[in-house]
C-alpha cells in the first residue's frame, strides 16, 4: 500500500465515448460523444489515437492549460505495443510513459501520477485509459462481422477513454490518498469468455489487502466500485465476500462500472469491458458524484485481465491484476 | 481462498450454459439454412440444366454469396449470436468466416491485409479438409492394393 | 410429394448435423474453428467408408450444405483419381480435388473486402 | 404447435405407410411387349416410388425416385435396376438415373409427341446425367 501524504488532486476530468456507449447508464456524464466510431479517421487504430487527443485535448481546457504545463502524460490501451495511444503521444508533445496493466490501466496510470505529484517531480500529470471495440475486438477475439456465439458471461468492450488531470492538493476537489499496487493472480479461468470470473479473485486480493493495511472496513467506505467485472463477475467477488463473512450492508457498497455500464440491455451480456470502461466512468461519474459530495470516500479498484491471444492459444491460463486508489473529498 | 474453492464459489455464481435452448436454436436455423439450399438446388434443377450432382457446387456457391452479402451488411453476426453451431456449421458459416476476415483485413492493404487475413478462422478447415481426403485416399489405396477393400 | 420430403430430410439432417457442432462447442468446450475441423475430418472419414454419398441421396441439401461436406467433396476427387491412376493418382488427385465453397468463399471474401467495411454494433 | 405437428405428421404417414408405386412407360417406336417387361422390372424394386421410362427407339432413359424413406439406398437400387435391364436388353442403350432432374424431364417428355423431340431429348439427358461435377 502507498499513502499519499500530500493528497494530490484530481484537477480535472474527462470522458469521451463512441456512439454503442450513447446507450450507457453514464451518457450523461461525458464529456463528448463520438457518432463515428473511428473518430473520422481512416482505421480503428488511427481512430482509437484521435480519442484518446480529443479526451486529452478536453482535460486540459478544462483546467485551462496547454500542452506546456503538463509534465507527464501516463497512459496505456490494449492493442499491440500500445500504438493507438503511442501515437496520441506523440501529438501532445508532453512527456510520456506508456503503462500496461490491461484494463487496470486506468488506475495504474493514477497511481503513477500521484507518485510523480507527490515527490514534486509533476505540476500536472494526464493520467487514464482508451479501448476502441473494434480495435481490440478484432485482435482479441474474432473478426468484428464473424457470427460468434458468446456465453452469458462474455462482455462487450466499450469504446471509450477517460483521462484524469493529477495536479497538487486543492481541498475543494477529490484527492488520491491512498493506494494499492495489485499483485498478480491466477485461479485457473482459461476462458477468454469469462473475464469476470477470471478478474474477480485478483480484485478481492486486492480490496483485502488495502483494507488490512489501511486498518478499515468495507463500510468505511460509501462505495467500492471495481472496473469491469461485469455483472457475473460481481456476483462472483461479492460471494467471495460474503464466504469471509460480509454482512449485507457491507456487500451493498460493492458497484461495478462494467456491470452499470449498458444497464440492462442484454444484448451486452454481462456488461462492459476494456481499458476505457473503468477510465470513463471513474473520471466522468465518479468524480461529479464526488464534487457534488455524494461520495466522501471511495475506493476505485480496476481490474485486468493479462492475457494475450497468443497466450490463450498455447492454452495459458488467465493471470489478472487489480490496481486501487482511495479517493477521498473533504 | 484457495483455488479450488474458488472454482465453487465461480461456478455457483456463472449462469450455466443453456445446452437444450442452444441445441434447440443450432437444429432450427441450421436445419432452416440447409431447407434454403435444398431450395436453391431445385430452383438450379428446374430453371437449368443441373442434376443432383452438378447443382450441389451452384448451391454452395449461391448459399456463399448470400452469407457474403448478410456478413457484409452485418446480419450474419448476429444470426451466429443467435444461432451457434446452427449458422456455423453450414458452408455460409464458412462464408462468413472468409468474407469477415476479409472485410476487417482491408485497412491493413489488399495484399497483407485482405489476402493475409482471409484464412485466419477458415484456413485450419482447408487444411484438415485436403489433408484428411489425402490420407484417407492413401489408406484406402493402400487397403485395396491389399486386397481388403474394394473401391 | 417427393419435393416435400426433400425439404423435410434436409432440414433435419442439417439440423442434426449443426446440433453435433452445438454439442462440440457447449459440451466439449470447443472453439469455433475446432469443431469445424472436427466436423470436415468426419466428413472426409465418412465418405472414405462410403457412407457420406447415401447420406446425400437421402437428404440432399441437408448433408451438403454443412461443412462436412467439404471433407466429403475433397476425399471424393482424392478417392477418384486414386482409383484411375493408382499411387500417382494420389498425389495428382490432391491438385485436382475441389470444393465450390472454398473458391466460392475466396472470390467473394474479395468482392466483399471491395464493398463493405467492419461494422462494431450491439444490436 | 399443435397445427404445425399435424402439418409434418400428416404426409408423413401418407407415404411411409403406402407402398403404392407409380410407373410410367412410354415409348414411341417399341413394341408393346418390351414395353410391358420394362415397365415390370421397375415394379419389381419396391423401394422404387416413382419410375418413368421413356423410349426412343434403341436408346431408353429410366429416371427413378426411390421411396423417400429409403433414400439413401438410391444408388444401390439405380445400379441393380441397371444392370438387370442391360442384362435382358443388351441391344439397348439404358441408362437408369435415380437424379431429380431426370424424373422431372421425363415427367414433361411423357406428354410430348414428337418423335424426334424425345430422341434428342434423351440424348440430351443421358449426357446432362453422366456429367460429374
Amino acid at each position: 500500500m502507498i499513502l499519499f501524504p500530500s493528497k494530490p488532486s484530481i484537477v480535472a476530468c474527462s470522458a469521451v465515448a463512441g456512439p454503442v456507449e450513447s446507450k450507457s447508464v453514464f451518457y450523461s456524464y461525458f464529456d463528448s460523444v463520438s457518432e463515428d466510431e473511428r473518430w473520422g479517421q481512416k482505421t480503428n487504430e488511427q481512430g482509437h489515437s484521435k480519442m484518446i487527443q480529443e479526451a486529452c485535448d478536453i482535460v486540459m481546457k478544462k483546467a485551462d492549460l496547454k500542452n506546456l504545463d503538463v509534465d507527464f502524460f501516463l497512459s496505456g490501451d490494449l492493442v499491440n505495443q500500445m500504438t493507438p495511444t503511442n501515437f496520441a503521444a506523440r501529438e501532445l508533445a508532453i512527456s510520456f510513459i506508456g503503462l500496461f496493466s490491461a484494463c487496470a490501466t486506468s488506475v495504474s496510470s493514477v497511481i503513477i501520477a500521484s507518485l510523480l505529484t507527490e515527490v514534486g517531480a509533476s505540476r500536472f500529470a494526464i493520467a487514464g485509459a482508451a479501448s476502441q471495440h473494434n480495435a481490440i475486438e478484432r485482435q482479441f477475439r474474432y473478426p468484428l462481422d464473424y457470427g460468434a456465439q458468446k456465453p452469458a458471461t462474455a462482455q462487450w468492450t466499450v469504446t471509450a477513454a477517460g483521462y484524469a488531470l493529477i495536479g497538487k492538493h486543492d481541498p475543494k476537489l477529490p484527492s488520491v490518498v491512498a493506494a494499492t499496487v495489485g499483485k498478480v493472480v491466477d485461479y485457473g479461468e482459461v476462458s477468454p469468455f469469462h473475464m469476470g470470473g477470471a478478474m474477480a479473485p485478483a480484485a478481492y486480493d486486492t480490496i483485502t489487502s488495502h483494507l488490512k493495511k489501511r486498518h478499515q472496513k468495507i463500510t468505511d467506505y460509501d462505495l467500492i466500485m471495481t472496473g469491469d467485472l461485469g455483472k457475473i463477475g460481481l456476483k462472483i467477488l461479492k460471494a467471495m465476500f460474503a464466504q469471509t463473512d460480509a454482512t449485507q450492508e457491507e456487500l451493498e457498497v460493492f458497484r461495478d462500472a462494467g456491470a452499470e455500464y449498458y444497464g440492462e440491455d442484454e444484448a451486452f451480456q454481462s456488461g462492459a469491458s476494456g481499458a476505457g470502461c473503468s477510465a470513463s466512468v471513474y473520471f466522468s461519474y465518479i468524480e461529479q458524484q464526488m464534487k457534488t459530495g455524494r461520495y466522501k470516500r471511495v475506493l476505485l479498484v480496476a481490474t485486468g485481465a493479462l492475457l494475450s491471444p497468443m497466450s490463450f492459444q498455447q492454452g495459458e491460463t488467465i493471470p489478472c491484476t487489480a490496481h486501487a486508489i482511495e479517493i477521498t473529498m473533504e | 481462498m484457495d483455488p479450488q474453492e474458488y472454482q465453487q464459489i465461480e461456478q455457483q455464481n456463472t449462469p450455466p450454459t443453456p445446452y437444450l435452448k442452444n441445441c434447440l436454436k443450432a437444429f432450427l436455423v441450421g436445419g432452416i439454412i440447409c431447407a434454403i439450399g435444398q431450395a436453391i438446388t431445385f430452383l438450379y434443377m428446374i430453371f437449368f440444366d443441373f442434376t443432383d450432382k452438378t447443382a450441389g457446387n451452384a448451391t454452395v456457391a449461391t448459399m456463399v454469396f448470400i452469407a457474403m452479402i448478410l456478413t457484409g451488411l452485418g446480419l450474419y453476426r448476429k444470426l451466429g449470436a443467435f444461432a451457434g453451431a446452427g449458422s456455423a456449421v453450414p458452408v455460409t458459416g464458412f462464408g462468413n468466416a472468409v468474407v469477415s476476415a476479409a472485410i476487417e483485413g482491408k485497412t491493413e492493404g489488399w495484399v497483407l491485409g485482405v489476402g493475409g487475413n482471409m484464412f485466419k478462422l477458415a484456413g485450419s478447415v482447408i487444411l484438415f479438409g485436403v489433408g484428411s481426403a489425402f490420407f484417407i485416399a492413401l489408406i484406402k489405396l493402400i487397403l485395396v492394393s491389399m486386397g481388403v477393400v474394394e473401391w | 410429394m417427393i419435393v416435400f420430403y426433400s425439404f423435410l430430410f434436409a432440414f433435419i439432417v442439417g439440423g442434426i448435423i449443426c446440433v453435433i457442432g452445438q454439442l462440440l462447442m457447449d459440451v466439449g468446450k470447443l472453439t469455433p474453428g475446432h469443431t469445424l475441423v472436427i466436423l470436415v475430418v468426419s466428413g472426409a472419414i465418412l465418405d472414405g467408408l462410403g457412407l457420406y454419398e447415401p447420406l446425400i441421396d437421402f437428404a440432399g441439401a441437408g448433408a451438403t450444405v454443412p461443412i462436412t461436406s467439404f471433407g466429403n467433396s475433397l476425399t471424393h476427387g482424392a478417392l477418384a483419381e486414386a482409383e484411375k491412376h493408382g499411387w500417382v493418382g494420389v498425389l495428382t488427385g490432391m491438385f485436382e480435388v475441389t470444393s465450390s465453397g472454398i473458391s466460392a468463399a475466396i472470390v467473394f471474401g474479395f468482392i466483399a473486402a471491395l464493398i463493405f467495411k467492419p461494422k462494431g454494433k450491439a444490436n | 404447435m399443435k397445427k404445425l405437428a399435424a402439418i409434418v405428421l400428416i404426409p408423413l404417414f401418407l407415404i411411409g405407410c403406402s407402398s403404392e408405386q407409380t410407373i410410367q412407360v412410354a415409348g414411341i417406336t417399341t413394341d408393346e411387349e418390351k414395353r410391358a417387361e420394362i415397365e415390370s422390372l421397375i415394379r419389381d424394386k419396391k423401394d422404387v416410388y416413382t419410375g418413368t421410362a421413356i423410349m426412343a427407339e434403341d436408346e431408353v432413359l429410366i429416371a427413378i425416385q426411390v421411396n423417400p424413406w429409403v433414400g439413401f439406398k438410391e444408388q444401390k437400387v439405380e445400379k441393380e435396376l441397371q444392370k438387370e435391364i442391360e442384362e435382358k436388353y443388351p441391344e439397348l442403350n439404358v441408362l437408369v438415373s435415380s437424379d431429380f432432374k431426370m424424373h422431372w424431364e421425363t415427367q414433361k417428355l411423357l406428354e410430348e409427341e414428337d418423335e424426334k423431340k424425345v430422341t434428342d431429348e434423351v440424348k440430351k439427358l443421358k449426357d446432362l446425367a453422366k456429367e460429374e461435377t
